[in-house]
């Protein structure tokens, strides 16, 4: 199996660690991967809030260029591991196919540069991608290092499952629990899976942002978590890099890693931490029961 | 016959009537002008206009161009004909003239309703003009045919709609089947602990009506039966019915427990449905105390005896009556009845459905109808409100509108939620005095003494919030919610986000079609809405009846309704009933299929065409023969004749070739 | 007279329907009681089963000036006859053949079943099937110089008689 | 404070503007927002509703209702954070985080937004950082941000700053595609075909009430 | 008593209906005897300008066969239509187009590539195909203007009578020579064969299912055909149902389906879509997919329902720009 790979800004900066984390689990379970040549900012967001059809047109730049990229005939699936780009694109995809006054703008626009897009790709995210096209039977016969006795909290924040979305239940998702069972982990049943982590808001109006970090953070150790996992870059950033601040603030001394899925995964592999990008965080991972790696 | 337009040399003279339907049409159409237009169309002697053609004046006008011999043929452009094809038929010939020397424009349903443009609307209902206009050039005088109506009727499901509607027939001294599914008859109404707003006890009031069904001379009750195949037509049905083994003799069974008792099972281990699962039961059981007929069941699936045959089969000798036969198979009857009363009720909502509730997964949140149970003295906890961990609830929330008026799951209201909650917020107060949260999204409380029941509530002290509950968690923020269930809504009123901690949650469950209603439906040959349920023929002029003659829709099977509107729409389903049958006959559409005798070939194409058997090939002239008592009018053997030899009643190819021209031709 | 031009971009296609009588025409009457508005251009004569539908309704619609045809019936298995849809089915998938032989857009006939409940899928397909037959443009079928009507129907009906048809 | 909040619990027909509702109906399904039954799904969804002056049910209502002026000066547009959770749970399918987006561009465009609220200017830096070289480069975001708003929180941050460096997640170099060129084409177009108003006319900076 | 006058004429047709009349045999005689012959070009030298010399209407009965399609036919039917008091459609080609009524799948310039330079056959490397007015050292020379859509004579003229079949049989001319030597006939615009479809008097009628179970449509030299069973019952294509009898099922006696040369019955205004209606009704199947296969094996939808009467029905011709045989 071969995918193109669109990384978005996040992943080469503050989310280096998905990205070194996610090639080095993909290879390991042999998918091919080919990053977008020249890819742009997918215009989520922020961006939005300027202009939604220039938004839209940064999206199709992309998928015009997965498609080029490909042979006519050949087909893959874009990954997207950011969850703010992979709601975007998939807008994106839905906007277009659902309104064709829309399709004619941006094709018009597209075509001043060239460019056509003709909706042959799907955006995937690494967790559709691991649950259905390898399979858990794959993935845990790759298991070299249970993560026995870990208490993880799978956090799939909010853009991965809304709206768009359709590989998991936007309500009680699962495919990151499931993943991670499989290699051996223990799951903490939580309600705040998917509740929004106030990302968006850290920068600006940060102790709105704090707060709703703060109590994730809370309510996963009230249910003893060892780990957060995340699947997307702005959760981790805020749940970790911000955990300091909020313990001045809160007057608390909530102390959780904050990990990527796919870092965990790659200790189940037995993958290296340079591989994983495990020295990039700022809280230790540690085990709660002691375990080898962590 | 008339006098009108039978001979060949009579001259046609149409009259062309165009309905403004108050302002339904002309709002739309420009009748002055199609009237204009209409005048000029080859044979018309007559063009005119009126604000409600169906109304007595508008009607006289047909009838006094007819005696005054202005006119032989009259197009009507107004509703459809489904709707007044019959009356200005009728007026036809109560003016002396043929009723089918006449034919319908449909300009409301089909062009001024669905239709922006003006222009364009005008246009549209200048061609179906034209249309009937050119066709019923060639309408022929026909007679109707006449068919007796057999006086039983079937009416099926037991709860309290087929109840009232088969004890309605059954005084007026009508033969009345009454076939119900479930082993008892009672359905939802049973369940009930009180009812809304007078909180008589629901079981009072039902159980003499369900005794009087089973001691009605009139009335054949076959429970845990249920109709499989349904032939025929108006007036004339064939219905058979399949009677589940429910390997006790019913005529035997006195209902006095022993083999209940008896059961190798000591204790119960199947769901036991009539307390939606809250307990279990026994695979022997009578569904409640008062069920009718008062006569046990063994539920196949479950009973050891019948699906191994390794048992000690205790209840057999325990019977004294000798009323347990694990050998019983089922039965198929066949009845013919003139009518047929569908009363086959609702399902609830299934709440696991929306996750945010946690249904299924918290404890302590019930369904509406499962807190019925719990509150009925009758009941698995003998009509106390406790907790799982056998503790009174200190707060109560009820949500209202779960799996209602949302596009995800219903759409519509299901209307007797609002009224049921309050209900059970009165008998929550009063039975264990806790406070109850009743989140709603509109309070609907239209009916007599509702909104009085409303007020009493709100005199009670039990809280309102408007808003719909977004979602219910045992995630925590504060001390006092440790351990409760937490209900987030906003307080729309307020316009703030309310968290409320409450130790039992009960969800307002809205009502459904039953899963198998299009199944019935089709069984039935009668439509459903997109939402499942049954179709009225008229959603105001003909609420129970279908646009299959002779079936008829009492209850929430045709959408949610309370106890008094499904008694009342069962009342009125009887009534439908009895006109027909009270009339005696039954006027079929003269539309049948017909061969030109001399023409046919004997070709045979047609002859298995039919699915009713009306086609026969006769031996002697060696041609094909129809049979117009048993032709169904569909026509499908005229458009298959090779030679054109078969044709039918009002719609001959002549008269659908002229109205193809008209069509197209004008405007 | 307008312009070449204004005709092809101001096409209103002329559509002739036939719908059986308990299904697609019910249905055509609830999306008026719904009052949901679909466009003009489809014209519906009223059958009482897909099954009466002579395929040379289809062939004279066209021939007198129709762009489109479009066909409604009970759902497979829901026909208030039992089978008469069937036998549309069967004619219908002929139809399109023979009409696509004579180089006829297959797009131009339309077969769809549609219950008594669906007044939406009503107003779905006519939109539909006007924006296809508008996209596909006039029919303009050669005219025969006489009709051909005339001298197929010789004198058999007394009807033809007092009828204006043609010049006979 | 927002330029509704001295208007007090009246308004008159004059104050509202009746083609408001339209205007923000015109994105695709929009329309859908006149189906709304102020059943507060949205707002109980909400994690974010118990900062906001207006709930996001109040926001529907008052789009309905033309009042423009207070939509466009609340809190509540600036404070959503796009998570949908409304969008998902309401019962008419209102893509409500849509709207909210509608609602922050026009008032971006027609620059009514509470003061100093440093969100429009993100957007802005974002749109422009994006539009000049192709995609984002957060760390000069952040820098600009902070030195546009308050310098002072330089300071706070610091300590962030050099962890992130430190780890290797932070950089204040400039992102940029190649082909700059095909990408301003096919902006190009849509601005001078769809009258989306080019930056320089999005400057922010004109501010409510000031 | 005068003897009525007669004339005969052929347009686009095989010869085959002249023969018909020959095979009147010795009954000739009687008809020759009893009428007068004034025109008739294939067996005795008449001018076009003997028919211009005669008066309007003097001609008792002119018969023409063939469909028309050129000018010349066409002018000659509207001059024979002025002389004659009435006018007979003489065989299938007359009344319905007939088999030349096919080339209407096709165009004409389409039509002249394939017979002038495309067939196999031809070896024309100058590429000359047939010019309506073409220069040479003696002049100008004119040919007829070859139409594109091959027409029925009812199309260009007024027809009194109808004699249908290729070639109308025997019987049938036979009877209407008698009744023009009576002077008895039947109301004007009337088909001159019985009214009825051909399996009344197919002697096979008896061994007819009453129902029709075909999952393949076959042609005749696919199978051995039973000379007894029901053509139908075979899986063959026989338009027997459909068409008006008056043959005596001559195709049938000789074991192979009718095709429907003698038309349909006076109810029917479409041959070809009743004969599609009485196809569809003999395939046994509900499923979409399963009757589009059976629909296969029709090959020729058009040549099979409308072998003799394309012209004459509803649709008429190809409506392609691009033709059958061209380079599409």
């Amino acid at each position: 199996m071969s995918y193109l790979y669109f990384p978005g800004c996040s992943l080469k900066s503050s989310g280096r660690a998905y990205e070194e984390s996610m090639l080095s689990v993909f290879s390991t379970l042999g998918l091919k991967i080919n990053e977008i040549e020249d890819w742009n900012c997918c215009g989520a967001t922020a961006y939005m809030s300027i202009s939604e059809l220039k938004a839209f047109a940064l999206s199709a730049r992309i998928f015009a260029l997965a498609e080029r990229q490909m042979q006519a005939s050949d087909r893959a699936d874009i990954v997207v591991p950011c969850a703010a780009c992979y709601l975007g694109l998939n807008k994106t995809r839905h906007y277009l196919a659902e309104h064709p006054k829309l399709r004619r703008k941006i094709y018009k626009a597209l075509n001043a540069a060239n460019l056509k897009y003709t909706g042959r790709m799907q955006v995937r995210h690494p967790l559709d991608v691991l649950n259905n096209d390898v399979g858990i039977e794959k993935i845990s016969s790759l298991l070299v290092n249970p993560l026995e006795g870990v208490q993880i909290a799978c956090y799939y924040g909010c853009q991965l499952l809304r709206p768009y979305s359709d590989f998991d239940d936007q309500h009680e998702p699962s495919t990151m629990d499931r993943l991670l069972k499989a290699l051996g982990a223990e799951i903490v049943d939580w309600p705040l899976k998917s509740r929004c982590c106030g990302g968006s808001l850290t920068g600006t109006v940060q102790d709105v942002g704090l707060r709703l970090s703060y109590i994730l953070l809370k309510e996963a150790k009230k249910r003893g978590c060892d780990v957060i996992a995340t699947a997307c870059p702005l959760c981790q950033f805020n749940l970790e890099c911000y955990q300091s601040r909020m313990n001045r603030y809160y007057k608390d001394k909530i102390n959780v890693p904050v990990a990527y899925f796919t870092q965990l995964m790659g200790i189940a592999f037995g993958l290296s931490p340079q591989q994983l990008g495990i020295q990039r965080l700022f809280i230790p991972l540690k085990s709660g029961a002691g375990h080898v790696c962590l | 016959m008339s006098t009108v337009g039978t001979g060949s040399n009579d001259k046609c003279k149409i009259g062309v009537y165009v309905c403004h339907c108050g302002i339904n049409i002309s709002s739309k159409v420009d009748v002055s002008k199609t009237v204009r237009f209409a005048a000029k169309l080859p044979h018309v002697t007559v063009s005119r206009e009126y604000k409600f053609m169906c109304a007595d004046p508008g009607q006289d006008l047909i009838q006094q161009d007819i005696r005054d011999g202005r006119i032989n043929r009259a197009v009507v452009a107004s509703c459809s004909p489904l709707m007044h094809e019959p009356t200005f038929r009728n007026t036809m010939a109560e003016a002396g003239g043929n009723p089918f020397l006449f034919q319908m424009a449909n300009i409301r349903e089909h062009v001024s309703w669905v239709t922006l443009d003006n222009t364009a609307a005008t246009e549209k209902a200048m061609s179906l003009i034209s249309a009937a206009v050119e066709r019923v050039v060639f309408h022929q005088p026909l007679m109707p045919n006449r068919v007796p109506v057999h006086p039983d009727v079937l009416v099926v499901g037991g709860g309290i709609a087929g109840i009232h509607a088969a004890l309605t027939l059954a005084d007026a001294g009508q033969k009345v089947y009454l076939v119900e599914r479930e082993p008892s008859i009672g359905g939802h109404m049973a369940k009930f602990d009180k009812t809304f707003p007078t909180l008589d006890c629901s079981a009072c009031i039902l159980t003499p009506k369900m005794s009087a069904v089973r001691a009605h001379s009139n009335i054949t009750l076959w429970s845990y039966s249920e109709v499989i195949g349904v032939d025929g037509f108006v007036g004339n049905f064939k219905v058979r019915v399949r009677r589940k083994p429910r390997y006790i003799i019913e005529e035997r069974c006195v209902g006095c427990l022993d083999c209940i008792e008896a059961c190798i099972y000591k204790s119960g281990k199947v769901p036991d449905e009539f307390n939606e699962g809250l307990v279990k039961r026994k695979p022997v059981y009578i569904p409640f105390p008062q069920a009718t007929p008062l006569v046990a069941v063994i539920d196949a699936k479950t009973c050891i005896g019948i699906r191994t045959g390794k048992c000690k089969m205790t209840c057999i000798d325990a019977c004294e009556r000798d009323a347990i036969d694990l050998n019983q198979s089922e039965e198929i009857n066949e009845i013919e009845v003139g009518a047929i009363i569908l009363a086959t009720g609702f399902k609830t909502f299934n709440a696991k459905r929306i996750y945010r509730y946690g249904y299924g997964k918290y404890s302590n949140i019930y369904t509406s109808l499962e807190l019925e149970r719990m509150v009925n003295a009758a009941g698995p906890t003998g009509g106390e409100i406790t907790l799982k961990n056998g503790q009174k609830p200190k707060a109560v929330g009820i949500v209202h509108c779960v799996g209602s008026r949302d596009n995800k799951t219903n759409k519509y209201c299901s209307k007797v939620c609002c009224m049921y909650s309050l209900k059970l917020a009165h008998l929550i107060k009063e039975r264990t005095g806790a406070e109850v949260y009743n989140f709603y999204i509109d309070m609907r409380t239209p009916g007599k003494g509702y909104e009085e029941f409303y007020d009493r509530l709100l005199e009670e002290n039990v809280h309102f919030i408007r808003g719909r509950v977004a979602e219910i968690t045992d995630w925590v923020m504060t001390p006092e919610e440790e351990g409760k269930l937490v209900i987030r809504a906003e307080d729309t009123l307020v316009g703030v986000v309310r968290r409320v901690p409450v130790d039992m949650v009960v969800l307002s469950v809205g009502l459904e079609p039953q899963p198998d209603a299009e199944d019935v439906g089709r069984l039935f040959n009668i439509s459903c809405t997109r939402e499942g349920w049954f179709l009225e023929r008229h959603p105001k002029l003909a609420p129970v009846s279908t646009f299959t003659d002779g079936i008829f829709l009492a209850g929430a099977c045709q959408g949610p309704k309370d106890i008094p509107d499904s008694v009342a729409q069962a009342g009125a389903a009887a009534a439908e009933a009895l006109a027909l049958i009270d009339r005696g006959y039954v006027v079929l559409e003269p539309n049948t299929a017909y061969v030109q005798d001399e023409l046919c070939s004997g070709c045979k194409t047609c002859i298995d065409l039919c699915p009713y058997g009306a086609i026969s090939f006769d031996d002697e002239k060696d041609t094909a023969k129809v049979n117009g008592a048993l032709c169904k009018g569909c026509g499908t053997c005229v458009a298959s004749c090779p030679s054109g030899s078969l044709q039918q009643y009002l719609f001959t190819d002549d008269q659908i070739f002229s109205e193809i021209k008209g069509v197209i031709l004008y405007a | 007279m307008p312009e070449r031009n204004d005709i092809e971009r101001f096409f209103d296609p002329k559509i002739v329907a036939f719908f059986c009588n308990w299904c697609t025409y019910t249905a055509a009457d609830l999306a008026g009681t719904a009052r949901m508005t679909y466009a003009p251009n489809v014209r519906v004569i009223r059958i009482m089963c897909s099954g009466r539908l002579d395929p040379q309704f289809v062939l004279s619609a066209f021939r007198e000036g129709a762009d489109g045809i479009l066909i409604g019936g009970c759902h497979p298995g829901d026909c208030h006859y039992q089978e008469g849809n069937y036998q549309a089915l069967r004619r219908f998938i002929l139809l399109k053949r023979l009409i696509h032989a004579f180089g006829i857009e297959k797009e131009r006939i339309r077969l769809e079943w549609i219950a008594a409940s669906e007044g939406d899928k009503v107003q779905r397909v006519i939109n539909e099937m006007t924006e296809t037959v508008r996209r596909l443009g006039p029919l303009d079928l050669e005219p025969i110089t006489k009709k051909v009507i005339d001298y197929m129907s010789v004198t058999h009906h007394e009807m033809v008689s007092i009828s204006h048809r043609g010049s006979s | 404070m927002g330029y509704a909040k001295h208007r007090g619990k009246i308004r008159f027909e004059s104050d509202l503007e009746p083609d408001f509702s339209k205007e923000i109906s015109s994105i695709p399904e929009g329309e859908q927002l006149f189906s709304c039954i102020q059943c507060g799904t949205c707002s109980g969804m909400c994690p974010l509703s118990q900062y906001m002056d207006y709930t996001p049910r109040q926001i529907i209502a008052m789009i309905r209702g033309g009042f423009k002026n207070d939509v466009l000066s609340s809190y509540t547009t600036w404070l959503c954070a796009s998570c949908y959770s409304c969008a998902v749970e309401c019962p008419k399918e209102i893509k409500l985080t849509d709207i909210m987006y509608a609602a922050k561009r026009l008032a971006i465009r027609e620059g009514v937004y509470p003061k100093r609220f440093p969100i429009p200017i993100l957007a802005h830096e974002f749109f422009k950082n994006v539009d000049d070289s192709g995609r984002n480069s957060e760390g000069r975001l952040i820098l600009r941000l902070l030195l546009r708003t308050n310098p002072l929180r330089l300071f706070n941050q610091a300590g962030l700053g050099w962890r992130l460096l430190k780890t290797g997640r932070f950089s204040l170099k400039k992102e940029s595609i190649v082909h700059k060129g095909e990408l301003k084409n096919i902006l190009k177009v849509l601005e001078k075909e769809h009258m989306v108003k080019s930056k320089e006319e999005l400057a922010p900076g004109r501010e409510a009430g000031s | 008593m005068k003897k009525p006058k007669v004339g005969f004429y052929w347009c686009a047709s095989c010869g085959g209906c002249e023969e018909a009349v020959l095979d009147l045999a010795e009954d000739i005689l009687g008809v020759v005897a009893a009428i007068e012959l004034v025109f008739w070009p294939v067996a005795l030298d008449f001018k076009r300008s003997d028919v211009e010399a005669m008066d309007d209407g003097e001609i008792a009965v002119c018969f023409v066969n063939g469909a028309i399609r050129t000018s010349e036919q066409n002018e000659m039917v509207k001059l024979l239509r002025k002389k004659s008091q009435l006018i007979a459609a003489f065989g299938s080609c007359a009344q319905l187009g007939g088999i030349p009524g096919l080339a209407n799948m096709f165009n004409r310039e389409e039509m002249i590539k394939e017979v002038y330079l495309r067939s196999p056959s031809v070896n024309n490397d100058a590429e000359i195909t047939p010019k309506e007015d073409i220069q040479v050292n003696e002049g100008n020379l004119i040919l007829p203007a070859l139409w594109d859509t091959v027409k029925a004579l009812d199309h260009v003229i007024d027809v009194d009578y109808f004699l249908p079949g290729c070639p109308p049989p025997v019987n049938l001319i036979e009877d209407v020579f008698n009744m023009i030597v009576e002077g008895e006939l039947p109301p004007k615009r009337t088909v001159l064969a019985p009214d009825v479809a051909l399996c009344d008097e197919c002697e096979r009628r008896e061994k007819k299912p009453d129902k029709l179970t075909l999952k393949e449509f076959k042609s005749p030299f696919e199978i051995n055909i039973d000379p007894q069973e029901c053509l139908l019952a075979q899986g063959l294509l026989c338009l027997g149902p459909v068409t008006r009898k008056g043959c005596g099922g001559a195709c049938i006696k000789a074991n192979m389906p009718c095709t429907g040369c003698m038309g349909p019955t006076g109810r029917v205004r479409d041959f070809g879509a009743k004969a599609l209606t009485a196809i569809a009704t003999s395939i046994d199947s509900k499923d979409e997919k399963e009757i589009n296969a059976i629909v296969d094996s029709i090959l020729d939808p058009v040549g099979t329902l409308y072998r003799y009467s394309l012209p004459a029905s509803f649709l008429h011709r190809h409506y392609e720009k691009m033709l059958i045989g061209g380079s599409k």
